[in-house]
């Protein structure tokens, strides 16, 4: 299909919508589909055929709107009203408001700061479009940069436009992505490949999976430009298992794509030739490492191997490799239609753009929120987030997942960036975030995660697989009060060998939940050390007593 | 190419052979597609065992010995038949913090079994996710797949006891 | 006159260091001049005194009265020596700790008997669930391995302590030696 | 043949200069000159893992610990193998072993012919610092000649390379993960009923432990590995 045509679908989409801009979208993103988004839709097409609008107000599933906590959300057009908590028999009631004043009982303030402060680049089209239609991306501007790429620059342009955006990979480690892929496109070889690495496998985030069923296009429109830019025919989509709903959306957008000729040869009416396949882990952690995936993807077990050589180097089937995450392929459209530059004004000096959050935990918005880098936490989880339920206290927000760690109060005003977090003793990671009240004991989320990383080793490397095991029992003893204070000092070395020696990533980040807590929460171990008590009450500590201990 | 590709002969003559033979022919009998093809007897069959991975493997042309270490080291992949019914309590972070250690207590308790077990009668098999990503619903369970937002243990029992036969 | 005040100790374990120990022949002339033997299983003591000075401990710690006797000893001793590979790694009595006490106790005395013998429950004592080496229980001075460890090796580490210095046993013997 | 001027790289390992081919590792280079390096995973003629993190070594300018079994030597490169930290390391590295699973060394066959007794006295291992695991792991003995010993591997993971690379009949790999890992032969399966063991016994000798062995020899012999990089260089036809 050439650009014309393509725009010519565009602008059919943007006209019918100017005919008649009556519109009910619901969110049918995994949260609020649990909370039975799809019965809610159902009445309200049923509401709509059966009343005066019949035929002239659809009811079109959309993406997340990211108040996940208030689901299942429903928006309506042209009024732009938001409708929270809506059930099947609020039906009736919403449809006869469309053309009218808004329900108020059911109504959402747009204006919140859950809203206000947002910045949308990645999920500019989440909550708005169908995912399941292609056409609702090309109007929303969808593979224009694509377009743009492929018929006005050279592959070296599209990588200057991405080095001069400043975009670090959104996995978790930061990467400069135009650094990376220049890498890429500058190795020598015949064959290289791109991989989406789409296995987010942080407890307590959710940011890829939500970019996946709100706009799976974006992300193969990322890949493309990508293959383009290094020169690879050929991309993956490694994706988790446990995202049926995004791997069915994913699989209808390659279908779709394919359809329009945006994927498989002469793409855009060009020389260009580019494919997707997807992949499925199957309940890996340790897949998200680069050469864990790659060997999954090549059907062996996910063990990762020394590096170098680089995936850059030497990835995919032994070809040079390109490896971002969800997030940092969903960013590439926008920057290529606005320009390295327009990126490179948002947020800070070293970590530019925004970044997409999961809010979870003990916090009342919980949801999806993409903000600029370098709001500070407190505006993030007190003014966007709405702060902490129930009158309870903030004591810590979790980051980064099992390779980051706790950041407690004093932080509060530390601007979110990579180099901050990481001073703080955690990391950005892929964009958990994860509230936590004094109701929570930190030693035993340090606890958790070391149960997570070492039920998650691949048992390759003897720090790892043998470190994990030594420090969950250290854990264990710690939180059910049996412990002393020379179990702390072995704890502390391990956590220092174990970082220093592992083979990849999970086992040099796996002590990191117990540095931070050790290092902002030392007395709550000491605690149930020394007093045999939890302060949290969370631990029951002194119940279980092994003989001869 | 060797005589044998694609030759192994499946377990039985169970239709849904075919659906597995589909996948792997789909990818030309590759070696890389092992994980692919363990997915789709996984769900056809609901879990892989002894005969179906040695057809897999023969097929695919895979040791043996490597198509069982990939089969266990992915925990998405069963060995052992699952119950008519499945509940899945998340133990991702935000579940965690919010209650999920005690409701996983409550089902094994209530079903005498431990994670990852099937109860005697087959009836219901119990088993943790690290986290489904409903984390703004935590703490949540799938009951058959089907997530139950904001669990506590009183509806943690109203919903197993559904699946009782009456 | 001021001999130091030495103590041998046997716990769980099959008397083999105490008859390497007993190897060192002539030497033991040279020692019994340089310490005292206050308590050991080779002579007549009922009770471990106080202010002992160094205690040599073979076997590791597998029963009730083991882990009251350690604590006993750690409290009246200075130098603790952990002896052979029992009271360093638990070794072979560690070997049942993969199994359930139980199971253990009726391997042994119901299994494998071919004339009644019941569980013994006053004689013996009651059995830990888990043997431990020593320094799991009480802290441990020096750690001389080996099953046993040479009779050369026991006099080295015992000579490096009279002439008060801690002996450094790295190549000197290893586990299992 | 002498390799071009441009092929060999001259580097410093432990303030000794030393200069190797560029394809070389730090490993090889270190011990052409005659300067050990600890390892266990690594065998001359199998392909390098870099898992058992034994060989770590310090090279300037590197804020990470690097692999000498399977880290290029480079121009210029300065290498220190032995440091404080990385003893203090590679001493933690074989505890975390000896404490992983039941390694008894005075009942076990290879007694005084096992690597990681001799890596442990080599290191100055007096006792174990982390208390042990005692997993309940399982003996087969149903092979005609041999024994595996689940309680004594380490997991190195000589005997799957050995029997993939060299044997080809890729009997053994590992199975599960993590702590629970363990090596397997074909669909786990008793070793005497593998249709694919060629009862070759590769494995048996480049088992640095007493988890393989051969029947009726324990204790008797230690074990032969000379033949692989004979094997290894006349694959490659070098």
């Amino acid at each position: 299909m050439t650009p014309e045509q393509l725009e010519q679908i565009a602008s059919e989409e943007t006209a019918a919508r100017a005919r008649n801009p009556r519109r009910l979208s619901v969110c049918m993103a995994a949260g609020c589909i649990s909370s039975n988004s799809d019965a809610v839709k159902k009445a309200l097409e049923r509401a709509v055929a059966g009343g005066p609008l019949k035929d002239a107000c659809p009811v079109t599933g959309v993406g997340c709107m990211g108040l996940c906590s208030r689901g299942p959300l429903v928006s309506t057009e042209p009024a732009g009203v938001l409708y929270q908590n809506v059930t099947p028999e609020d039906a009736g009631e919403i449809v006869g408001a469309v053309s009218g004043p808004a329900v108020e009982r059911l109504q959402c303030s747009r204006e919140l700061p859950f809203f206000k402060r947002q910045v949308g680049v990645v999920l500019e089209n989440s909550g708005q479009i169908n995912p399941e239609r292609i056409e609702d991306y090309l109007a929303a501007k969808g593979y224009a940069a694509l377009v743009q790429a492929l018929t006005e620059m050279r592959p070296a342009e599209v990588i200057e436009q991405v080095s001069r955006s400043g975009l670090r990979g959104r996995g978790g480690a930061g990467y400069p992505t135009g650094l990376k892929w220049s890498t890429v496109a500058k190795a020598r070889a015949e064959t290289r490949y791109v991989i989406c690495n789409a296995d987010e496998g942080d407890p307590g985030a959710f940011m890829d999976r939500s970019v996946l069923e709100s706009d799976p296009q974006r992300v193969l429109e990322g890949m493309i430009i990508a293959g383009y830019a290094v020169g690879a025919s050929r991309g993956y989509i490694y994706v988790r298992a446990e995202y049926p709903l995004a791997i069915a959306r994913l699989n209808t957008a390659i279908r779709q794509a394919k359809h329009l000729g945006l994927l498989g040869s002469q793409i855009g009416n060009t020389e260009f030739a580019f494919d997707i396949e997807l992949r499925l882990g199957a309940g890996a952690f340790v897949c998200g490492e680069e050469t864990a995936l790659i060997a999954s993807i090549e059907g062996g077990r996910g063990t990762p191997r020394p590096r170098p050589p680089y995936p850059a180097q030497a990835g995919l089937f032994g070809a040079p490799t390109l490896i971002n995450n969800v997030e940092t392929f969903a960013n590439i459209p926008p920057i290529i239609r606005n320009g390295g530059d327009w990126y490179a004004a948002m947020g800070t000096q070293r970590s530019k753009g925004t970044k997409v959050f999961a809010l979870t935990g003990k916090i009342n918005c919980t949801g999806l929120i993409e903000v600029p880098m370098g709001m500070s936490l407190r505006e993030i989880i007190f003014e966007v987030g709405g702060g902490v339920p129930e009158g309870r206290k903030f004591k810590a927000v979790q980051t980064g997942g099992p390779s980051g760690g706790c950041i407690p109060e004093q932080f509060l005003d530390m601007p979110v960036d990579y180099d901050s977090l990481a001073q703080a003793g955690s990391i950005m990671g892929s964009g958990g975030m994860i509230v936590m009240d004094d109701s929570s004991c930190m030693v035993d989320v340090a606890k958790y995660f070391m149960e997570f990383c070492m039920s998650e080793s691949c048992g390759k490397c003897i720090p790892c697989r043998a470190g994990t095991a030594q420090m969950y029992d250290l854990l264990a003893k710690i939180c059910e009060g049996r412990a002393a204070l020379d179990d702390l000092a072995m704890l502390e070395d391990l956590c220092d060998m174990v970082k220093n020696t592992s083979l990849c990533g999970l086992g040099q980040s796996a002590p990191n939940p117990v540095l931070s807590t050790l290092r902002y929460f030392r007395d709550e171990y000491l605690a149930h050390i020394q007093e045999k008590k939890c302060p949290a009450g969370v631990c029951a500590c002194g119940m279980k007593q092994e003989a001869g201990s | 190419m060797p005589p044998t590709l694609g030759k192994a002969s499946p377990p039985s003559e169970d239709k849904r052979w075919k659906i597995v033979a589909a996948t792997m022919r789909r990818h030309g009998f590759s070696r890389n597609a092992l994980i692919e093809t363990l997915h789709t007897v996984q769900q056809s069959f609901g879990f892989l065992d002894r005969p179906s991975l040695e057809y897999v493997a023969q097929s695919l042309r895979v040791p043996l010995s490597k198509a069982f270490g990939v089969a266990t080291f992915y925990h998405f992949f069963s060995l052992k038949p699952p119950g008519d019914h499945t509940c899945v309590i998340c133990l991702g972070t935000a579940c965690y913090i919010k209650g999920a250690p005690q409701l996983l207590a409550e089902v094994e308790q209530s079903l005498g079994i431990k994670q990852g077990e099937t109860t005697a009668d087959g009836h219901v098999s119990v088993l943790t996710a690290r986290c489904v990503g409903s984390c703004s619903l935590a703490p949540v369970a799938l009951f058959d797949s089907e997530v139950a937002p904001r669990l506590n243990a009183v509806e943690m029992r109203g919903r197993l006891a559904r699946w009782m036969p009456s | 006159m001021n001999r130091v005040r030495l103590a041998t100790v046997w716990l769980d374990g099959c008397s083999g260091c105490h008859m390497s120990l007993l190897d060192m022949d002539e030497r033991l002339l040279d020692l019994a001049d340089r310490v005292e033997l206050v308590y050991s299983p080779l002579v007549d003591h009922k009770e471990y005194p106080e202010d002992v000075d160094l205690v040599l401990v073979e076997g590791s710690v597998s029963s009730e009265e083991d882990l009251h006797k350690i604590r006993k000893i750690r409290r009246q001793s200075k130098i603790l020596i952990s002896l052979g590979d029992c009271a360093v790694t638990g070794n072979v009595p560690a070997m049942r700790n993969p199994f359930k006490t139980a199971e253990v106790l009726r391997r042994v005395y119901v299994e494998n008997v071919s004339v009644e013998s019941p569980t013994p429950n006053q004689v013996v004592p009651a059995l830990l669930a888990r043997v431990r080496p020593v320094h799991e229980v009480v802290p441990v001075d020096v750690f001389v391995p080996g099953c046993p460890p040479s009779a050369d090796t026991i006099f080295w580490t015992l000579t490096e302590l009279l002439e008060g210095r801690r002996p450094d046993l790295t190549g000197k013997t290893r586990f299992g030696a | 043949m002498t390799p071009a001027v441009s092929d060999v790289k001259t580097l410093q390992i432990d303030g000794i200069d030393v200069s190797a081919q560029a394809d070389q590792t730090i490993l090889d280079a270190a011990r052409e000159k005659g300067l050990s390096i600890p390892t266990l995973c690594h065998l001359d003629g199998l392909g390098d893992v870099g898992a058992c993190r034994l060989c770590l070594v310090e090279i300037k300018g590197t804020s990470k610990l690097l692999p000498a079994c399977v880290t290029r030597v480079e121009e210029g490169m300065e290498v220190t193998t032995q440091s404080e930290r990385l003893l203090k390391y590679r001493r933690m590295t074989l505890e975390l072993l000896f404490a992983e699973r039941n390694h008894v060394c005075s009942v076990c066959v290879a007694n005084g012919h096992c690597d990681l007794q001799v890596l442990g006295q080599a290191h100055g291992l007096t006792h174990v610092q982390f208390p042990y695991r005692y997993p309940k792991l399982p003996m087969d003995a149903s092979h005609d000649r041999f024994v595996v010993d689940h309680n004594r591997c380490v997991l190195c993971t000589r005997c799957v390379r050995v029997c993939d690379e060299v044997e080809g009949a890729h009997t053994w790999d590992v199975m599960s993960r993590g702590i629970g890992s363990m090596v397997i032969t074909d669909l786990h399966q008793p070793w005497g009923e593998s249709d694919t063991c060629t009862s070759c016994g590769k494995c048996v000798q480049v088992c640095p432990t007493g988890a393989l062995f051969e029947k009726g020899k324990a204790r008797l012999v230690a074990k032969s590995r000379d033949f692989l990089p004979y094997l290894a260089m006349m694959r490659e036809g070098k």
